[in-house]
């Protein structure tokens, strides 16, 4: 029963701090615009707003891949470890956690498809691209750190770099740190790669058929899957803190790094995405993999 | 290309935005600071206003305006027994151009600053009469009512349109 | 919503689509294929939805009143919540028109989109009358094609 | 990618893939202004289009032929909202020309530093939507922000912020007001520190570069067979401007620097609006040095009596999108007998589109018309 | 090989064309419906590459359609208005589109907005207007007022024209 209790309370607590960290977000984009941004907790009540208004539903495919795409990215979310304790233990969770991360995408992504605009097709093959494009360099930098720690369990990574600031794997691994950045940024869709929410080009992508409900969904899983990414960059380099607040400092400066870079680079195409990823952060990967393995 | 050429940095340098003071006008707080009265500029053309002692009703407002937004109404009769009209604008049509203000003999039309002028629905009234409400609504006779704050107004300038 | 005049200070921000927006700016003049598409999009969009129409050309035919392609009332075709004056409102006037809208959401008094669906045949014969015309409107001379109009597709 | 045909309107088969019909529609976030293409598409590769104008059709020259000579100008700069003045300028020089009559100098100036300011605010309303078709909304805010500043002077010289109706035939309506000069010299010292940031974000941004290079490329023989005028022509290499093949106004006075820039493609063109920002800065500086004293208008009667007599007159003014062209024609009566307007996007906007679409790919779209600077209420009028 | 307006003048009144001067850059050129096009192509060669663009006035007193064709050379610096008159029952007029591509759009605008007819132009689809069957709006007997009155009931306020 705790069990269960717990996987809730992560739940919960993973969608507050992945809203709260939108809303700082979009105050620090409007700042840099030199305007005032929306309040801190704008991402709130947008969310509440959404879930108050009628949604328009294609059929039953879009329902349940909506539904899909939180439970995947929660279930991710389980199995991180989180200052210290994770939901659901596990010895190799680091496998764990990259199949599940597909998971949630392909919901949307099934989804999407069923509303039928052509718009939310071509998003959709962008989003699926996309996710080619950085999962190659973010798992060459996964391996070189399992490599290096013998271990793919988060946890035994995280605590490996307990101590002092010296030996956080950024400080031993700069290179791999810099391509989990770049990947990072693609992961969370934000600026430069933000080729599948793309509002200039087809109205923003795969979100055009969402309506009421649907969006404030796919709100919810955009929160969560800021909180997951940012915990898994935590504890793969900054080592994961003892306690939840250091924790979340840590995670909200990984946010502000992709947050800057989103306020001031325009989006590639998707084929310039992918040839972007497949070659700085591939190339920098397999450096920091050549240096590991001699 | 005259430019300098391009490097990942300089985009970032507009990051010190975040330490300046945004440019935002706070509006219902703060009006705009660049013109000391009321926000607006001086000779800001907004809703008419009209001296109706010094207005002799001859309709030559009426006659120049470019989009027929003027429209004489008789309010009375005078010693004589001739009507007594003064000009009544639609909103829904003006422009805001000013001709009438530099037609004006007698100087009596002028424009104010004041530019909020709306008009909220009334959820009983059914469609087909809502939209003649909307439209007789937006028909207003000036008078010295926003008379204080004159903005365009040609008086002392020479006459422009004759 | 630019830097100057910031309008995400209130929340409200440009969305892509009708599905995920809740007021519709009709900003000045509907030109007859303008007016499909509005009518298009204002169905598209989901249930709670405001209007507010802005400027002269929405009320009486603006500056454009005697044109034979621009509507000259937008409150014969769909249902309109808050008309603002001006010959291109003023950006304090639009925000004024927003906020007065947002105060009139909570207080419950604007629910225009129920008018909509209550005379839905009225504001569909104008429509109809507007957009799928079978006959000339000058009538006589000239005309070559007589098959009745296309429909909306 | 053969998808359920009742989900998209499958038009013909093309070696076994699809095509389908997207409608780049009128009301899309990437689209400057009501306009739409309708799109043939295999994919996200464009095979056909199919200009969709007329959303912002108003009938301008119907509407001209019943108005009075003066009335006109509270009509004529609504035909492009982003930069009204060369539509008064035009329609005001071509009556001139027709009644043969001169502006008295310092209305030549005082229209000319009107047009350079609303040639300012164009450019950057087109910088900050280029910015914003390649998703880059930073530079769009900041420069819309400036664009206010000088909206502020338009609203305190002529009493409108947009539509100024300022310019009557035989000169302008009403002097500068004093401590206007001043503010405008702040104003421009402030847009030329602020251009330094405007480079630094929009224009040596790396991905701006990778995106803009080789889009939409125009050679020096075609833009001028195609028509292409203004920004558009003198980033393919053209040396010709209209200030200074057909001077008006008051540019026989000042030396205006034609800019041409090599290359022509998207790139080019943003660079060359960039550098003409920056010479339009310079030319009203000058244009307020050499501005003499003396009278504003010509007294030209009662001009709601104006009689134009017979005759007619093409006037072209350089406005930031390109020749805009007024033919007025006159049978001597108190109204225009036809008034016939050239838009300078109707050669960007419909043929150029016929000539570079089908090769691209559905993300270059709204880039390509941000570079085009392709402003439709211009094409419809 | 720069021409300056007088020799153009000369060359044109040599070709037996009526040429008047109007303007210190502009001349207007009468020219009739056959020798349109060669006159055109003769433009082109001396000079005269940038088509302005096309328009057409409404005679109707006349009964005659005069279509100018603006043309602007950016060497002589000279702009030339080709007037044509063509009758005003059957319009019909050849089409340039081969001398210029963008002469294509100009004839769909003015043949929507005049009902002149450009033989050879492959497209004469409407181009602005939709559903429209009256006769075409720019001509000098279509009166839009009244248009609007009867179809968007607009109500004039009674400013007399």
């Amino acid at each position: 029963m705790i069990e269960i209790l717990r996987v809730f309370l992560f739940g919960f607590f993973a969608i507050f701090i992945g809203l709260f960290f939108m809303g700082i977000g979009r105050k620090i984009i409007a700042r840099i615009q030199l305007r005032l941004g929306p309040p801190f907790y704008q991402a709130f009540l947008d969310v509440g707003k959404l879930f108050s208004r009628k949604s328009i539903t294609h059929n039953f495919v879009m329902d349940l891949g909506m539904v899909m795409s939180l439970a995947g990215l929660v279930a991710t979310m389980l199995f991180v470890p989180i200052a210290g304790h994770t939901a659901i233990k596990t010895s190799s969770n680091l496998i764990v956690i990259m199949y599940l991360m597909a998971i949630g995408y392909l919901g949307m992504a099934m989804a999407v498809a069923a509303s039928g605009n052509p718009n939310a097709t071509i998003g959709v093959s962008r989003a699926l691209t996309m996710m080619l494009g950085y999962e190659v360099p973010f798992f060459t930098v996964m391996l070189g750190l399992i490599i290096i720690n013998g271990t793919s369990s988060l946890e035994l990574i995280a605590n490996s770099q307990a101590g002092s600031i010296l030996n956080w794997n950024m400080i031993k691994f700069p290179l791999g740190f810099i391509a989990a950045e770049i990947a990072l940024q693609a992961m969370m869709g934000e600026k430069p790669f933000d080729a599948m929410i793309a509002p200039a080009e087809i109205a923003s992508g795969p979100m055009v058929e969402l309506s009421g409900k649907y969006l404030g969904l796919a709100f919810l899983t955009h929160a969560v899957s800021i909180f997951v990414e940012t915990a898994i960059i935590v504890n793969l380099f900054m080592g994961g803190a003892s306690n939840i607040f250091t924790f979340v400092l840590k995670q909200f400066e990984i946010y502000l790094i992709t947050v800057i870079i989103e306020a001031v680079f325009p989006r590639f195409k998707i084929e310039q995405a992918v040839k972007f990823l497949w070659t700085v952060p591939m190339s920098i990967a397999l450096l920091q993999l050549v240096l590991i393995v001699f | 290309m005259a430019l300098g050429d391009k490097s990942v940095y300089s985009p970032l340098t507009t990051l010190k935005n975040l330490f300046k003071r945004p440019m935002t006008i706070k509006y219902p707080k703060e009006i705009l600071r660049v013109f000391p009265k009321e926000g607006v500029s001086p000779n800001y053309r907004g809703l008419h206003t009209n001296d109706l002692e010094k207005c002799v009703g001859c309709a030559a407002c009426q006659r120049i305006c470019p989009f027929d937004a003027i429209e004489m109404k008789i309010i009375g009769q005078n010693e004589q027994g001739r009507a007594i009209k003064k000009p009544v604008v639609d909103y829904g049509r003006c422009s805001f151009c000013a001709f009438c203000v530099d037609v004006c003999p007698t100087n009596s039309l002028k424009m104010s600053r004041h530019y909020i002028y709306k008009i909220k629905t009334v959820k009983s009234l059914s469609a087909k009469d809502e939209v003649e409400f909307v439209k007789d609504k937006f028909r207003i006779m000036p008078d010295e009512k926003l008379g204080d704050d004159i903005g365009y107004n040609t008086g002392k300038a020479k006459k422009v349109l004759g | 919503m630019t830097s100057r005049w910031d309008v995400e200070r209130f929340g409200i921000g440009p969305m892509a689509t009708p599905r995920q927006a809740d007021v519709l700016l009709v900003t000045g003049y509907v030109s007859l294929k303008t007016l499909k598409r509005i009518i298009r999009t204002y169905e598209q969009m989901p249930e709670p939805k405001w209007v507010l129409a802005f400027g002269s050309c929405t009320v009486n035919g603006g500056i454009y009143w005697d044109s034979y392609n621009t509507i000259t009332n937008l409150a014969e075709y769909i249902p309109v919540d808050i008309t603002v004056s001006g010959c291109m409102p003023r950006p304090e006037a639009v925000m004024d028109a927003l906020q007065t809208l947002m105060k009139m959401i909570q207080s419950g008094e604007a629910g225009a989109y129920k008018k909509y669906k209550e005379n839905y045949e009225y504001y569909k014969a104008n429509q109809d009358r507007v957009l799928r015309k079978t006959y000339p409107i000058l009538g006589e001379k000239l005309i070559q094609n007589e098959e009745a109009a296309t429909s909306i597709e | 990618m053969d998808a359920p045909s009742y989900m998209l309107t499958k038009i013909a088969e093309k070696d076994d893939l699809a095509v389908y019909e997207l409608f780049f529609g009128p009301n899309h976030p990437g689209m400057h202004g009501n306009f739409g293409y309708v799109l043939e598409m295999i994919g996200t590769e464009i095979v056909k289009v199919r200009p969709n104008a007329g959303q912002l059709h108003r009938g301008f020259e119907k509407l001209m032929e019943q108005k009075l000579w003066v009335q006109n100008i509270a009509l004529v700069p609504r035909i492009c909202v982003v930069d009204p003045d060369p539509n008064e300028v035009a329609y005001c020089t071509a009556i001139e020309k027709i009644m043969g009559i001169e502006i008295p100098d310092r209305a030549k100036f005082i229209r000319t530093i009107t047009l350079e300011m609303s040639r300012l605010t164009s450019f950057l309303m087109g910088m900050g939507a280029l910015g914003a078709a390649l998703g880059l909304y930073t530079p769009m805010y900041i420069m819309t922000a400036d664009r206010d500043l000088i909206l502020d002077l338009f609203e305190w010289l002529t009493g409108g912020r947009i539509y100024h109706i300022f310019n009557i035939p035989g000169g302008v309506r009403n002097d500068l007001p004093e401590g206007w000069v001043d503010r405008l010299n702040k104003v421009l010292d402030h847009l030329e520190k602020r251009l330094i940031e405007y480079d630094k974000i929009l224009f040596e941004n790396p991905i701006v570069h990778k995106r803009l290079k080789g889009l939409g490329y125009v050679s020096k023989e075609d833009a001028v067979r195609f028509g292409l005028t203004g920004p558009n022509l003198r980033a393919s290499g053209n040396p010709y401007d209209v200030r200074v093949d057909d001077p008006y106004a008051a540019y026989a006075y000042l030396d205006v620097k034609v800019i041409i820039q090599e290359g022509g493609d998207a790139l080019t063109r943003a660079v060359q609006v960039r550098i003409e920002f920056e010479e339009t800065i310079k030319l009203i500086r000058q244009a307020l040095k050499l501005m003499p004293e003396g009278e504003v208008r010509l007294n030209l009667g009662n001009l709601a009596m104006l009689k134009v007599p017979k005759g007619e007159a093409y006037a072209k003014v350089e406005s930031s999108k390109g020749e805009f062209g007024y033919y007025v024609v006159s049978d001597g009566g108190m109204k225009p007998y036809r008034v016939a307007v050239r838009g300078p996007s109707l050669p960007a906007g419909l043929l150029l589109a016929q000539k570079h679409l089908p090769k691209m790919k559905i993300d270059d779209v709204a880039a390509w018309m941000g570079s085009l600077a392709i402003c439709p209420p211009d094409i419809d009028k | 090989m720069k021409l300056s307006k007088e020799e153009i003048i000369d060359l044109l009144k040599q070709r037996g064309l009526e040429v008047n001067d109007l303007y210190p850059t502009q001349i207007s050129v009468i020219v009739n419906k056959e020798n349109l096009i060669n006159h055109l192509v003769y433009l082109k060669s001396i000079g005269f590459d940038h088509l302005s663009f096309i328009n057409a006035v409404d005679f109707i007193d006349e009964g005659e359609f005069e279509l100018v064709y603006h043309v602007w050379s950016y060497t002589n610096k000279v702009h030339v208005l080709n007037k044509v008159r063509i009758d005003r029952n059957d319009p019909k007029i050849p089409t340039i589109v081969d001398l210029w591509e963008q002469a294509q759009f100009y004839e769909q605008e003015v043949h929507e907005f005049f009902g002149i007819v450009f033989e050879g132009n492959k497209d004469l689809s409407p181009l602005f207007l939709e559903n429209w069957l009256d006769i075409p709006p720019l001509r000098k007997d279509f009166d839009t007022r009244e248009f609007s009155i009867r179809l968007f009931d607009a109500k004039p306020n009674g400013g007399d024209r």
